[in-house]
C-alpha cells in the first residue's frame, strides 16, 4: 500500500532542526539523500568514518603531501559569482594549489543551523559538487552538525584538502630574493566587494561579482612553463596586503606596489572610495600574488594572460633588499608611502 | 570617475611641485622659511599621507596637521557614555565605523559589543532612523559626531524621527564646530602657522564668510581646498602666491563644491535643531567655547543626555599622551614616546592612532621606519 | 574629516522622502536630497546633476563649469611649463 | 624605550573581537600566540597555507590513507572530563583509529564567536595541545575565523585527520558475520549524560564525567592479539545503538543486544530513569562497539580488560542471520524486542 | 536502585508468568477467551513493550492499549493554538519534551522553533516560572498538558506565579481527567474490554474511590498498578483471580505509592486553581463531557487562552488516520493503513506515534517486522 | 502516563519555598515538596524519606512497609511454585 506523505525532514520545503543533527535515522536519511547523492563518489557511499585512500595511487603524484584546512563562515550563504559551497571548494583548492600541489580529495564537514532551509542545503551541496567536478577533485569524508538556532549563522563550512606537491617543486614566501617581481592574476577585491554588497547593510548596489574560482589549473600552467617561481599564495582575508607584508616579513625582504599598476574593476573602486576603504585590503577568492625572478616576469604574465583564471594578469610590484618586513606603495602622485597594514575589520568610514 | 580622477594626473601633479618649488625659491620665502601651512581637516591630512606628498614638496614648506578630524578629537569621557548607554539591554547603540575602535577609559566600542552590547554600524543617520522604526521595542540612539558637514545629515534625521513619531529613537550628540577651535588655535602662542588649508567640506556647509576673521584678524592667508592631491597642491600654492605677494585672503580652491554662502537649506536645519553649547572638550586640546553643538529643548525627548541622565566625569588621558601638542603641530607624532609602542593603530592609546585621518596613524601606517 | 564622494543622480526612488538613487562608479546607493533641492521642486529635476554625497545625503550640486575652471587654471600651469622648459 | 601596555587583543583579560577573524596584523598575533605556541610543530610554526608532509615517511606505516573529519560543537564548551579540545582531538583521532589506522596528523580549524574569553581560547587550545600529545598526533595545519556575537557559540572546532591503515588490516561494518560477538569496551553513555547535567538546563547534578578518550591504543591492541576483528566503530553520538543499527543495516545482517549485559553506570542510569530516555541512545566520547568471531570474542574482552581504556569490556550481544537491517533487545524480563530506532533529537519526556 | 530494581526481578516475573497461564486455563477463562485487559495508562503500555511482556501472556490474553497518554490524546488544534502564541515575538513558549513532536495542522513545535519561535524544554512547570522571572521583558507561556498526576504541579506553580507577582507568566492549560474517558469508553458498544489495568500515577492524587462505579455498575474488575514489570504481571494476576472468581472489584497493586484517599493536600490545590471545563476534545475519540479542566475565573490574568484570545476551530484528522480505533482497542496498530508508511515516530501523522507511549509507536519501535 | 520516579530526600534546598534535594541512583535535584509535607511541619522532618517524583514535584511518600508487603506476596509465590515443581 502506498500512501503519500510529505516527508518534512528531508523535501525541500522543510526546515533543518535538531533532530538533524542527532545522530540518528533523520539525520541518516537527510546525509544520504543530499550529500552522499550530491558527492556521489564510491569512498563516501561507504558510510563509514574515514575514507581509505589508495596510497600508491597517491604517491605516484609526487613526494610530499599537502594537507590544509579552512572553515567558511560567509554572509551571505549564496551571492553574485557563487555560495558558501563554491568558497568551501575552491578556497581550500586553493590552498593546497598554491604549495604546487595537485589537489586529490577534500572532507566536507556542514555546521547546520536549526531553520536553515532543506532547499537551500540542497543548492549548495549542488553548487559544491558542481565546483569539486570543475577542479578535479573529491568529496571523500564528511560530516554534519546541526546547532540550534541563533548558534549559527545559516550554516558553516569546514573543508579539509589533500594533495600532492610534485618533486622538486618549491615553493615558499621565505624566498622572495630583490628584484622579483610581484604578480596578480587580476582584478582586486571582487570577492570583499561583492559580500558586501550582497549583505545588504550599506544599501549598496552594483553589479559586483565574486572572483570565486579554482586556481590549479592556472598554477599548474605557470610552474610548468615557468618552474622559477619562488613564492605563490592565494590572497584571500587580508587581501593583497596581507599576501604581500607576509611575504616580507617571511623573507626578510621589502616589497613595492604600483599603485597605478593596481588592476581594480570601477564598481569595486566605487564601493572603497564610498566608504573609504582600500581594495588592496579587500579579500578574493579566486586571485593569487606570485613572487618570480624578473628575467621570467614578463614571459610568466604572458602565459598567465592565456588561461582563463590569469586574464588580468599583471606585475604590480618588487621585491627589494629592505627594510625586512616593510611593504611600499609609489603612489600615483609619485610619492612612495607604506602600504597600510591590514589591522582588523575592515569599517566603513565617514571619516 | 568624474570629478576625482581629473584631480588626480600625476603629470599635473609634477607641474604644481615645479610651481611650489619655484614660489618657496622666491626671496620673500626663503627669508621666511620654513613655511608652516596647517591642514585644518583630517580629510587632507589623509590624502597627504595617501599620496606621499609631504616627500615631494621642499623641505622648507611644513605641514602641520590640525584638529580637523572628529574621532581623533573625541573625549574619553564621551566614549564612556557612549559604552555606559549601549551596555542597556534595551538599547541599540548606533554610529559611525570611525567610532568603533576609539578607547574609552576602558574599552572601544568594539570590545563592548564583543562584550556583548548590541552596537551597530550604520553609514548614515537615516540607517539608525531605519533600524528603530524595524525595532519599536527597543531604544535605538544614534551617536552623532563630526563637524558641521555631518550636522544637517543628523539634523534632518532628526526632524524625521519626530516627523513620523519614532519615539525609541534617540540623540547622542557629540558634533562640533571647527571655527571657535582655529581662534583658540590661533590665539595660542605655541601655535605658530603662516598659513591654512581649508576644510573643504566643512565650508561646503557653512561657506566662505566664517573665516573672514583668520585674513583679516590675523593675517593668515586661508584656501578652501578639495581633498585631491591636485587641489592641495594648487591650494598650497594659492597659499604660498598669498604669502609671496603679502595678501591674506580667503580663497576658494574647492569651487566646484564650495559654495560662497554655503549650503542654506542645511544652515536651516542645524539652526532649527541644534543650539551652541557654552563649551565642549577637545580631546589634547581642553575645553573651548561654543565650540560645539546640543539638541534644542523642543527636541529634548529626542536627546540621550537627558534620556540616560548622563553625567559624565572627566577622563585625562595618561600622562604620556602627547596628542594635544601633535594637534597643535608642536610636535611630530613621532615625537611621542608612545608612538610605535604603547600605541598604534591595532592598540590605539590616543585617539590620533585611531582614525586613519590622525596624524599619528597616517605616520604610522605610511611612515614609520621598521615594520612594528 | 568629512568624506565625500561626487555621484550622479541617476533616479528617484521615493519623492516624498525626498530619496534619489546616485551612482558613484558603478555602485548605487539611496541619498536624502533634503538639502539640495530647491523647496518645492521636483526631484526629477535634479536628474543627471552631479552632488557630493555624505552619509547618505547630497550636501553639494557639483559646479562643473567651476570644475572645469579649476582644470583650466591646472592646464595653464602646464602650457607656462612647456614654455618655461 | 619600553612602554608598559596592556595588550588587550591577546592577553588573557582580553575577548575575541571581529579583528581577531580579519585576516590582519591582530589575527596573525592572536594564531602566533595561542595556536602555534600551543601546537609547536615545524610544519604549523611555517604559517604557509597548507602543511607539507613527507610521502615516505608516511607511507612507511601502512597501504591506504585513511582520511576524516568531524566538526565539534558541544555546549557547554568545558564539562567533567574534557573540554571541546580534547574531543575535537580524541574525536578525529578514533575515526581514524576505528579503520585500524595508525592517526598521524590533524588539522584544527576554529569558529569563533565575538566576546569569547581569550583565556579560555589559551585553556581549550592548550588541553587540545596535551590530548594531541597524548595520542601521538602532529597538529599540522589551522584556520581561525570570528563570527559575529550571536552567529556562533562560544567556538566550535574542526579537526580533519590523516593516518595509514596497516597492510591486511581490512574493517568493515559490512562484514558483520552471523555468529559474531558485539562487544564494547566499557559503561554505556557517560559523555551524553556529562554533558546534559552540564549544560544545567535540567537542574542534575551527579558525578557523572565524560569518558573522553583516544582508542588507537586499545585498537592496535585488540588488532594485534585479534586481527579477525571483522567491524569496528566508535559509538558518538546516536550511542551504541546507532552504531549496531549501522552495522546491522550495512551487513544485511540483524543484531541481538542482551540487556542484562549493557555496562551502565549508576548515575547514568539515574538521568535515563529521570528523563525517561535509554542510555544506548547516548553519546559517548571514548567507547567502540567491535564485532569479532565468536571464537574470538573471550580473548578479546580479556586483551582488552588489560588496556585502560578497555578495563570494563564486556561482550553485550551477537550477530544473527536476519531479518537484515534488525536490532533486537532481549529484555530483563526475558522477552524480545526491537531496540528503538535512534531517530531524533532525545527529548526528556514527562510521559 | 530502591524501589525499582525489585520490581524486575526476572525469576519472580517468571513465576508470576506461570501463574497468569495457570489462571488462564482455568475453564472459567476458557470459557470466556479471549479475556481482554485494558491498560489504561500509556506508562503501562510503554512498560509492557520495552520489557516484551506482550510475547511472554498466553495468546489468549488480549492487552488493550487505552487512551491513557496525554499527548496521543492532544488534538491538533490545540498544536495549532502553541503555535500560533509560540508564533507572537515576545513569547517564550514552555512546555515538556513530550509535546515538541507533535503534530498540529501544518507543523510541530519542534519545526516552529527551527522556524524562529522561542520555545524551550522544561522538565518542570517551575522551570517555565523561573524563565518568566528572568525575562521580565517577554511574556512566559506554559503549556500545561498531562491527567491529574501533573495537574497539582501545575496549579501549585499557577499558585507560585500569583503569589510572587510574576505577572508575565501564563497557563495554556490542556489537562484533562482520565475518569469521565473510562466511562465513555465502558458506554461505547465497540468497546469490549473484561478488566482494567488502572493508572498507578493518577491513583496517586485521586485515590481509589473515583473507579468505585466501574467495578460497581460495570462489573469490570480494576487493578491500580506500578510500572514495573512485576507489577504489571500481578497486576494482571490479580484481575484474573477476580475474573475467576466472579468479583469485580478495584484493587490496589501499587501500595507502596498509591494511598487509599489519594494525595489530599494536591488535591486541594488542584481544586483551588482549576475548575471543570463543561467538555474537552480527545484525540481519536471525540469531544467527552467534563474530561478537562480550566483556570478559575480568579486566575484569568494567567489565563493563556484569556491572553491569547484563542478561538481555535477543530481540525479532522486525515481520513486514513484509525487513532480512535486503536485507542479503543478495536484495531491494532498495524491494522492502521498508514502504519509504517504515512507514518512513523519519524514523521507521525497520528498521535499515538509520537510518543513512545502512543501504542503505534511502541509497536513500531518495538515489534515492527522490517527495519523501516 | 506519567513518569514517576522513586527518590530519597537527601537535603533541604531551600524550607521557605518547600524545596528539598532528592537522590535517584547518585543523581541529585531540586524538588518541591508542597504536596507532600503536612501543613505547618518541618520539611526537614522529611529527610531519609523516599518519594515519588513527578515533574520536579514529590507526588507521594512511599511507603516502605507496602512495598515490602507486595514483595512478600511475590516471594510467597515463588515458594510456592518450588513446591508445585
Ligand atoms: S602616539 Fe598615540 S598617544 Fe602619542 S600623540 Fe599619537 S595618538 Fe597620542
Ligand atoms: S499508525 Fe499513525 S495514523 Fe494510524 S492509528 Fe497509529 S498513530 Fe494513528
Ligand atoms: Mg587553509
Ligand atoms: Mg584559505
Ligand atoms: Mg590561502
Ligand atoms: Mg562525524
Ligand atoms: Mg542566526
Ligand atoms: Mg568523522
Ligand atoms: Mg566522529
Ligand atoms: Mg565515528
Ligand atoms: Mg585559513
Ligand atoms: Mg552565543
Amino acid at each position: 500500500m502506498k500512501t503519500e506523505s510529505t516527508d518534512a525532514n528531508t523535501s525541500d520545503q522543510g526546515l533543518i532542526t535538531l533532530a538533524h543533527g542527532a545522530g540518528g535515522r533523520v539525520m541518516r536519511q537527510l546525509i544520504e539523500s543530499i550529500c552522499v547523492e550530491a558527492f556521489n563518489n564510491p569512498a563516501l557511499a561507504l558510510l563509514e568514518d574515514q575514507a581509505r585512500l589508495d596510497m600508491a595511487e597517491i604517491a605516484a603524484h609526487g613526494d610530499r603531501l599537502a594537507f590544509t584546512t579552512d572553515s567558511y563562515v560567509v554572509d551571505p550563504l549564496e551571492f553574485p559569482g557563487g555560495d558558501i559551497g563554491t568558497l568551501a571548494v575552491n578556497g581550500t583548492v586553493n590552498d593546497l594549489a598554491v604549495s604546487g600541489a595537485r589537489p586529490l580529495y577534500l572532507s566536507c564537514a556542514l555546521i547546520l543551523e536549526e531553520g536553515l532551509e532543506i532547499s537551500r542545503l540542497r543548492r549548495i551541496m549542488a553548487s559544491m559538487s558542481d565546483a569539486a567536478g570543475v577542479a578535479g577533485v573529491s568529496i571523500v569524508t564528511g560530516d554534519t552538525k546541526v546547532v540550534p538556532r541563533g548558534k549559527g549563522d545559516g550554516m558553516f563550512i569546514n573543508t579539509s584538502g589533500i594533495g600532492v606537491i610534485p618533486q622538486g617543486v618549491e615553493l615558499a614566501a621565505s624566498r622572495c630574493q630583490p628584484g622579483d617581481c610581484v604578480i596578480v592574476n587580476g582584478t582586486l577585491g571582487d570577492h570583499g566587494a561583492a559580500i558586501l554588497q550582497a549583505r545588504g547593510d550599506l544599501a549598496l548596489e552594483a553589479d559586483l561579482v565574486s572572483d570565486c574560482q579554482p586556481l590549479h589549473g592556472l598554477i599548474a600552467r605557470m610552474l610548468a612553463v615557468c618552474p622559477q617561481v619562488h613564492a605563490l599564495r592565494d590572497a584571500t582575508r587580508g587581501g593583497v596586503a596581507g599576501v604581500v607584508y607576509e611575504f616580507a616579513e617571511a623573507s626578510g625582504r621589502a616589497i613595492r606596489l604600483f599603485e597605478d599598476q593596481l588592476p581594480v574593476r570601477p564598481s569595486v573602486r566605487g564601493v572603497c572610495e564610498i566608504l573609504g576603504l582600500d581594495a588592496l585590503h579587500f579579500a578574493n577568492e579566486g586571485k593569487l600574488v606570485a613572487v618570480v625572478p624578473r628575467e621570467a616576469a614578463d614571459s610568466m604574465v604572458a602565459v598567465m594572460r592565456e588561461h582563463p583564471a590569469g586574464r588580468d594578469a599583471c606585475i604590480i610590484g618588487e621585491v627589494l633588499d629592505g627594510p625586512a618586513g616593510s611593504v611600499q606603495i609609489s603612489t600615483l602622485m609619485g610619492g612612495v608611502r607604506l602600504l597600510d597594514l591590514p589591522i582588523g575589520e575592515q569599517l566603513p568610514r565617514i571619516c | 570617475m568624474k570629478f576625482v580622477d581629473e584631480f588626480r594626473d600625476p603629470a599635473l601633479a609634477k607641474q604644481l611641485l615645479t610651481r611650489i618649488a619655484q614660489r618657496m625659491a622666491s626671496p620673500v620665502l626663503q627669508a621666511r622659511a620654513p613655511i608652516r601651512i596647517m591642514e585644518v581637516c583630517g580629510g587632507h591630512t589623509h590624502s597627504i599621507f595617501r599620496y606621499g606628498l609631504e616627500a615631494l614638496l621642499p623641505q622648507t614648506l611644513e605641514l602641520i596637521h590640525g584638529p580637523g578630524c572628529p574621532v581623533c578629537v573625541l573625549p574619553r569621557e564621551h566614549v564612556d557614555d557612549c559604552l555606559a548607554i549601549a551596555a542597556q539591554p534595551d538599547v541599540i547603540f548606533t554610529t559611525f565605523g570611525d567610532a568603533m575602535r576609539v578607547p574609552g577609559s576602558r574599552q572601544t566600542l568594539q570590545q563592548a559589543r564583543a562584550g556583548g552590547a548590541d552596537i551597530r554600524m550604520v553609514y548614515s543617520p537615516l540607517d539608525a532612523l531605519q533600524i528603530a522604526r524595524e525595532n519599536p521595542q527597543r531604544r535605538v540612539v544614534f551617536f552623532g559626531l563630526g563637524f558641521e558637514t555631518t550636522m544637517p545629515a543628523t539634523a534632518l534625521t532628526v526632524q524625521q524621527a519626530v516627523g513620523k513619531q519614532v519615539d525609541n529613537f534617540f540623540l547622542l550628540c557629540h558634533h562640533i564646530t571647527i571655527v571657535p577651535t582655529l581662534k583658540a588655535l590661533l590665539d595660542d602662542e605655541d601655535v605658530c602657522v603662516d598659513a591654512f588649508i581649508g576644510p573643504g567640506h566643512v565650508s561646503m556647509v557653512i561657506g566662505l564668510e566664517p573665516y573672514g576673521f583668520i585674513a583679516e584678524q590675523y593675517r593668515k592667508p586661508f584656501i578652501i581646498s578639495g581633498f585631491e592631491p591636485l587641489d592641495i597642491l594648487q591650494s598650497i600654492l594659492m597659499l604660498l602666491d598669498q604669502l609671496v605677494e603679502g595678501r591674506a585672503e580667503v580663497g576658494n580652491q574647492y569651487s566646484r563644491v564650495v559654495h560662497e554662502q554655503g549650503n542654506i537649506q542645511a544652515q536651516q536645519a542645524v539652526a532649527e535643531v541644534f543650539e551652541l553649547r557654552e563649551r565642549s572638550a577637545w580631546r589634547g586640546l581642553g575645553e573651548i567655547d561654543q565650540s560645539g553643538v546640543r539638541l534644542r529643548t523642543r527636541y529634548a525627548a529626542l536627546d540621550a543626555e537627558r534620556e540616560f541622565a548622563l553625567r559624565s566625569t572627566r577622563v585625562d588621558d595618561p600622562a604620556e599622551c602627547r596628542c594635544g601638542e601633535v594637534l597643535k603641530g608642536q610636535l611630530q607624532p613621532q615625537q611621542c614616546p608612545l608612538f610605535g609602542s604603547g600605541c598604534t593603530p591595532a592598540q590605539p592609546m590616543g585617539a590620533l592612532m585611531v582614525s586613519s585621518e590622525g596624524a599619528c596613524a597616517a605616520c604610522f601606517q605610511y611612515q614609520r621606519n621598521d615594520s612594528q | 574629516m568629512c568624506l565625500g564622494i561626487p555621484g550622479e543622480i541617476v533616479a528617484i526612488d521615493d519623492a516624498a522622502t525626498l530619496t534619489a538613487v546616485v551612482e558613484v562608479s558603478g555602485v548605487r546607493r539611496r541619498v536624502n536630497l533634503a538639502c539640495v533641492l530647491p523647496t518645492g521642486a521636483d526631484p526629477a529635476s535634479l536628474l543627471g546633476y552631479w552632488v557630493l554625497v555624505h552619509v547618505g545625503f547630497a550636501m553639494s550640486l557639483i559646479d562643473a563649469e567651476e570644475a572645469h575652471q579649476t582644470l583650466r587654471l591646472l592646464a595653464e600651469l602646464e602650457a607656462f611649463a612647456d614654455e618655461v622648459r
